[in-house]
């Protein structure tokens, strides 16, 4: 069941920089800053107010919706208040700022016991409790993600380890280090959905993670490692379920759609300690790297400590900093503060000095067509591009402006470097806002 | 000769025979009513009133489903025309235009951060919510000149700026501002708060130097509560207003806007009979005296509104500046309003 | 049959009534902005050319020749052109209304279309056979259809272009169809 | 962190791929320079003056206009330049100077300018200028020198020479078969030895020029493929069917501008279609124009005019050659029964 390789890509350098840096876990700051809102949905109702005491992995606010999800206290301490802090999404939304009391006092954690022998309902209900979400990026609550509705069956499970972003290394590290941990969450996706067999997909720039994953997935019965061919974005969601299954997810659809379910390895391992240790998220790996930083490194970090403090333990910057983004360089935000805090969805931090991210005013549009080879979606983004630019959102709409993935190919390759992704997202926001108006 | 015209004749008859039956046969029915209409309406096809085209819009009118207010752009003129073929009421209304609620050009203002991304505001706001220091103010991208088909909106200095001499309140860029800082005011209202920041007098004061910082001040100074305060931001509730800028001169930032002055202070003269109007019309308690005798005129408590001038019928109240130097001579005895009454000298 | 082809090459391409000739050009400005109305307008044409000159044709050969009414050709021929087109319009207003908005004033200009009456004329002139006469008035009209969509495309691209302000609009439209007559040149000589 | 230094903030992706517009057409210069060479070789020292006075025109020319028309002053994007050396490659090396200097000014006003600048062009500005030259002053554009190389001797004395689609043309004007005619050999031909504009004659320095392109991507296989294909396929045809009428696709192939059109010109990204397939039609049309043009028409050459022409098909080229949208198939039918 091999699928095919998907049209357009790019091959941005890699610039693996930390890919040979063991993990290492960042001493836990004396105040944590932890938002309400650290996954796609609904915001979670705080359940704890300025001035309790909580303990680490305690409950501190609960999922308020259909899509939503739990969040736990990172550290022991004391709540301080609630207020709006600098989000790395780029705005202020309210976080819980919490004082370490620097005991890492935990509440006992009450693992699933058996899990091969459990209820899928029981192991949803114990991701839902960890207040699980993807952590590749996306940040979709885990556990809606595994109840599909009946109509839309899934047959087909994907880790999805490619990490085609350059720079980023956490989930590679990852892999390596904890390979079991990662198999095993993808065991007990395969057994919540019910099925025996499960791939997980890596890159074939990571030839010792494939080995390390062939070699032990003899210990997990139905896993197949997918080693992929190496271009971006081989990782995205679509792309990875077609170059495994041959299968197209149709325009506005969603995996399910296709009978397939994509996890990052980062969010199976969280699944596998939420299952078998009972552990909530609270901590994850981000890998800090860019040339504008002195050592690029991978940590484990509590989830709420601020940028600022991931920078200086990767020796601090070298050079002034120009750019500072939360994510890949491909498709990461640019963030216009340090003081912005480390989320579930927080993958890498990476730092640019002026020399790799300079400021490049856009040309005319030669038609090279550059874009339209790149684009993975089979979109023409110079057209979208012109029809938003003259304000033309019908038009962009029929061009199939919502169907673009932002993965940024088309941008990276512009030689007239025109902000074809930002002209897109315009056209989105505009399309969607006025769908909303009806 | 004869062939020619008989030929002639011939041809002509078997191709008007021909139309003729095609006309009945693809006859189409044309209200004429529309037509008319149709030459009337703007034809710039804006799209203020809802409808696809100027066209359609003539088409709902005759069909009755459009009102003839609808469209903001028509001049009074062709609203009459139109009111008059389609034999319907029509009334004046006030002459609307665009206000932009922010005075942030770039000397004014801090950044955010350093934008590197497309010229448009709606883009810049996708960004980390805009790039300006203030997340309420002009971003100055320019969306709403583009829009603009009058050509009535510039961004002069990161700001936008309404020429209102060309504004036809079609609402474009009331639609497009990314920030909602454009609305639509009658040309009536000449006060307006040029600041639309939510955020506390702090924040406001540490990214911009004319932004309302909550200070409440024009809510204390207003003689008639027309200033409402909600979201650490002053609104003047244009109803109760009566133009006389006491809260702009009282703002400490600037950020109200008084394009109605200049104003004066009123004092009386011997001419007053001591009928006591003045002191009954003045919203600010500012006139005093007794019946039948002179009346004189607080300065501290005058909020410069001219209602006493307007109402005085003795030519017994003058407008005078700070230095008590005559401005506006009284309003002369019985006689109707002039052009040189304030409203009419402030524009 | 050769001869036929040649004539239909001719009338398209060598001798294109718009980017040769320089018939018709009102229509060609004039409703060239869009392609869809483009190919509309065209296949309107091509129904008035090839219709009037069937009409003109034997008219001509039937009535005025034999009459020795030769010289009443020109006013007979407007006759039956304008009458054609207040034909055309009727059936285009009913059938399609909006065809019929896009078009505008340009439908009843195609009687005073220059390339319509140049189309009778020159069958007349060049002692076309009947056959001659349908094929070159269905490929002189496919030729002006063919330069009318071309020119539509480019104007649809052209339309957001920073082109400078003082030639904007007809001056940018006219030195394109310039630029496009100067590469139709290239089939000079390719039919004598 | 110093927090008064403030971060550049944009949409993703935050780094970009080293190609640029100017490294994209000083590139297309650069490969340019073999053909020229070859020129200068066969033609001297004018071959090399028309070329600078073509490239520096066009650029003043594009200066001066974009100061006309209030437009910031981009030459250096090195867009003028591309279009200056392929006008001189289209020209006789003979070619008088105030000719050259219309030319620029047709080729970079007329055909680029007044359409708003680089990029938003319809036809090849340099082609443009061609046609318009060689239609104004056909004697002047269709005198080519004799070639004389600087090693060696010259093979004949003659001060002129004709092109060798030329020589074919008139034969056929005369009603004279073509193996009558004394065609230089094909490998002359391949090399550059004959009598032809500057850039056209060396089929094997333009080769060399864009297969460099090719590896960078700055062009597709597509255009050239169909185009030279499609020229030397339909020639052969016509050979088979009357040798005497006809020469041959490998002739076709390498005597006149084919080549420099093909690989040059039709893949000029602004005038030529932005898609794969939408290229393949583009060369197709190009390459059937330029056979008819050069067997029936009435010049002998006509790769010029049918890039020109197939520049104005580009629009409706584009318009309906939009590629499949991923999401948009449904899966393959094994598949559909495994789903």
């Amino acid at each position: 069941m091999i699928g095919r390789m998907f049209r357009g890509g790019v091959h941005p350098p890699e610039k693996k920089l930390s890919a040979d840096v063991p993990v290492k876990p960042l001493p836990v700051p004396e105040q944590v800053i932890v938002p309400l809102s650290m996954h796609i949905g609904a915001p979670a109702k705080p359940v704890v107010q300025g001035g309790d005491e909580v303990k680490l992995g305690q409950l501190i606010a609960e999922s308020s919706g259909f899509v939503s999800a739990n969040i736990h206290s990172p550290v022991s301490g004391v709540v301080r208040t609630i207020e709006p802090r600098d989000h790395p999404l780029g705005r202020k939304l309210p976080c819980f700022v919490i004082d370490n009391d620097g005991k890492d006092d935990a509440v006992e954690f009450t693992p699933l016991g058996d899990w091969p022998t459990a209820e899928p309902k029981a192991l949803i209900e114990a991701i839902h409790a960890a207040g699980i979400v993807g952590m590749g990026g996306a940040t979709f609550p885990t556990h809606v993600k595994l109840s599909p509705p009946p109509q839309f069956p899934i047959d087909t499970v994907i880790a999805n380890g490619v990490e085609c972003e350059p720079y980023l290394t956490s989930d590679h590290r990852l892999m390596l280090e904890h390979p079991d941990r990662v198999l095993e969450g993808l065991r007990i996706v395969m057994r919540v959905l019910g099925l025996d067999k499960g791939f997980i997909g890596i890159e074939q720039n990571k030839p010792d993670a494939i080995a390390l994953m062939r070699e032990k997935v003899a210990d997990h019965p139905g896993v197949e490692v997918l080693a992929l061919p190496v271009r971006y974005p081989q990782g995205a969601e679509k792309q990875l379920i077609y170059a495994a299954t041959k299968r197209e997810i149709p325009s506005g659809g969603l995996p399910m759609n296709v009978g397939c379910l994509v996890q990052n390895v980062g969010t199976l391992a969280a699944i596998r300690d939420a299952v078998v240790e009972g552990k909530p998220l609270v901590e994850r790996i981000v890998t800090v790297t860019g040339e504008a930083v002195a050592q690029p490194v991978n940590l484990l970090v509590r989830l709420g400590t601020p940028i600022r403090l991931l920078i200086e333990a990767a020796g601090g910057a070298t050079v002034p900093t120009a750019k500072v983004i939360s994510g890949g360089p491909m498709m990461g935000l640019a963030q216009y503060t340090d003081q912005t805090p480390v989320i579930k969805g927080s993958s890498g931090l990476l730092v640019l000095g002026p020399e790799q991210a300079p400021v490049i005013e856009a040309g005319p549009c030669i038609r090279c067509g550059a874009c339209v080879r790149g684009c993975p979606m089979g979109l023409q983004p110079t057209e979208l591009a012109r029809l938003v630019q003259n304000d033309d959102f019908a038009a962009a709409e029929a061009w199939g402006v919502l169907d673009c993935i932002e993965c940024g190919s088309c941008a990276f390759g512009c030689p007239a470097h025109i902000k074809l992704v930002h002209w897109i997202r315009f056209g989105k926001a505009e399309v969607m806002a006025r769908r909303k108006k009806g | 000769m004869l062939t020619a015209i008989l030929t002639l004749t011939g041809v002509g008859l078997v191709a008007a025979i021909g139309l003729g039956i095609a006309s009945r046969v693809f006859a189409v029915q044309v209200d004429p009513l529309v037509e008319q209409v149709a030459e009337l309406v703007p034809g710039v096809n804006c799209g203020a009133c809802g409808n696809a085209s100027c066209n359609a819009y003539a088409e709902m009118l005759v069909a009755g489903t459009a009102g003839i207010d609808e469209c903001t752009v028509m001049s009074d003129e062709a609203r009459a025309k139109i009111a008059e073929i389609l034999n319907i009421e029509f009334t004046k209304t006030d002459k609307p235009t665009a206000v932009v609620l922010c005075q942030g050009t770039t000397a004014h203002i801090q950044l955010k951060y350093h934008y590197d991304g497309v010229p448009s505001c709606r883009a810049a706001q996708l960004v980390a919510e805009g790039y300006t220091g203030c997340d309420y103010g002009c971003l100055g991208l320019g969306d709403c000149e583009r829009v603009c088909p009058f050509d009535a909106i510039h961004v002069v200095d990161g700001l936008a700026v309404v020429d209102e001499e060309k504004c036809t309140a079609c609402g474009k860029c009331v639609d497009v501002c990314p920030r909602n800082i454009i609305e639509l005011h009658t040309t009536n209202q000449r006060v307006h708060v040029l600041c639309s920041s939510q955020d506390k007098g702090k924040i406001v004061r540490g990214v911009c130097d004319v932004g309302c910082i909550a200070c409440r001040k024009c809510v204390k100074v207003c003689p008639v509560e027309a200033i409402e305060f909600k979201d650490n931001l002053a609104r003047i509730i244009t109803e109760k207003c009566i133009q006389c800028g006491a809260c702009a001169r009282a703002c400490p930032t600037g950020s109200i806007l008084d394009q109605g002055g200049p104003h004066y202070i009123a004092k009386i003269n011997d001419n007053c009979t001591g009928c006591t109007l003045c002191a009954r019309k003045c919203p600010a308690g500012a006139i005093s005296g007794e019946k039948k005798l002179l009346h004189v005129v607080d300065e501290k408590k005058c909020v410069r509104c001219h209602v006493c001038y307007d109402v005085c019928n003795f030519e017994a109240i003058a407008l005078v500046d700070e230095q008590g130097q005559e401005m506006i001579a009284p309003k002369p005895k019985k006689k109707k309003k002039k052009a040189a009454a304030p409203q009419g000298a402030a524009s | 049959m050769t001869g036929l082809l040649l004539l239909a090459v001719s009338a398209v391409l060598v001798n294109n009534f718009v980017l040769a000739r320089f018939l018709g050009i009102c229509p060609f400005l004039g409703v060239s902005k869009k392609i869809e109305t483009a190919v509309g307008m065209g296949m309107a044409v091509i129904f008035v050319m090839t219709v009037a000159g069937v009409v003109t044709w034997l008219l001509y050969n039937y009535v005025l020749f034999p009459l020795d009414l030769v010289y009443l050709q020109t006013i007979v021929f407007i006759l039956v052109i304008a009458s054609l087109v207040q034909f055309v319009e009727m059936v285009i207003q009913k059938v399609s209304p909006v065809l019929y908005q896009a078009l505008g004033i340009y439908l009843p200009l195609i009687t005073t279309n220059c390339a319509v009456l140049g189309v009778a004329v020159l069958n007349v002139q060049n002692e076309h056979s009947f056959a001659e006469m349908l094929v070159f008035s269905f490929s002189a009209a496919l030729g002006f259809t063919l330069a009318l969509v071309l020119f539509a495309g480019i104007r649809e691209r052209i339309e957001f272009n920073d082109v400078p302000e003082s030639l904007k609009g007809t001056a940018i439209a006219l030195i394109t169809a310039g630029l496009l007559s100067l590469a139709f040149m290239g089939f000079a000589g390719l039919v004598k | 962190m110093n927090e008064r230094l403030k971060l550049i903030v944009s949409s993703s992706p935050h780094v970009h791929s080293p190609d640029s517009i100017p490294r994209v057409m000083w590139t297309v210069v650069a490969m340019l320079v073999p053909a020229t060479l070859v020129s200068v070789y066969f033609f001297g020292l004018p071959a090399l003056l028309t070329v600078a006075l073509s490239m520096i025109g066009c650029v003043v020319v594009e200066a001066l206009l974009a100061k006309l028309f209030k437009k910031p002053i981009v030459i250096r994007d090195g867009a003028a330049a591309v279009t200056g050396i392929l006008l001189a490659l289209n020209l006789p090396a003979n070619a008088p100077w105030w000719m050259i200097l219309i030319g620029c000014v047709v080729a970079i006003g007329l055909g680029k300018m007044v359409y708003g600048g680089l990029g938003q062009n319809i036809f090849n500005p340099a082609l443009v200028a061609r046609v318009f030259l060689l239609i104004s002053f056909p004697v002047q554009m269709t005198s080519w020198p004799a070639p004389k190389p600087l090693l060696g001797s010259a093979a004949t004395d003659a001060v002129t020479a004709a092109t060798p689609l030329g020589m074919v043309k008139e034969a056929a004007m005369l009603g004279k078969p073509i193996g009558s005619l004394d065609l230089p050999g094909w490998t002359d031909m391949a090399v550059g030895y004959m009598g032809g504009s500057l850039g056209e004659i060396s089929a094997i320095a333009l080769l060399l020029g864009a297969l460099f392109l090719l590896y960078k991507g700055y062009i597709t296989w597509h255009t050239p493929v169909s185009f030279i294909g499609s020229v030397v396929v339909l020639g052969q045809v016509f050979h088979w069917i009357n040798p005497d009428l006809y020469p041959s696709g490998s002739f076709h192939l390498v005597a006149g501008g084919l080549l420099l059109g093909a690989l040059f010109m039709a893949t000029d990204m602004v005038t030529s279609p932005i898609t794969g397939k939408g290229q393949l039609i583009f060369g197709l049309g190009c390459g059937v124009i330029t056979v008819v043009i050069r067997l029936w028409g009435g010049y002998p050459e006509g790769v010029s005019f049918a890039i020109l022409l197939m520049n104005a098909f580009v629009p409706i080229i584009d318009r309906y050659t939009v590629p499949k949208k991923f999401g948009f198939t449904p899966p393959e039918k094994g598949e559909e029964e495994a789903a």
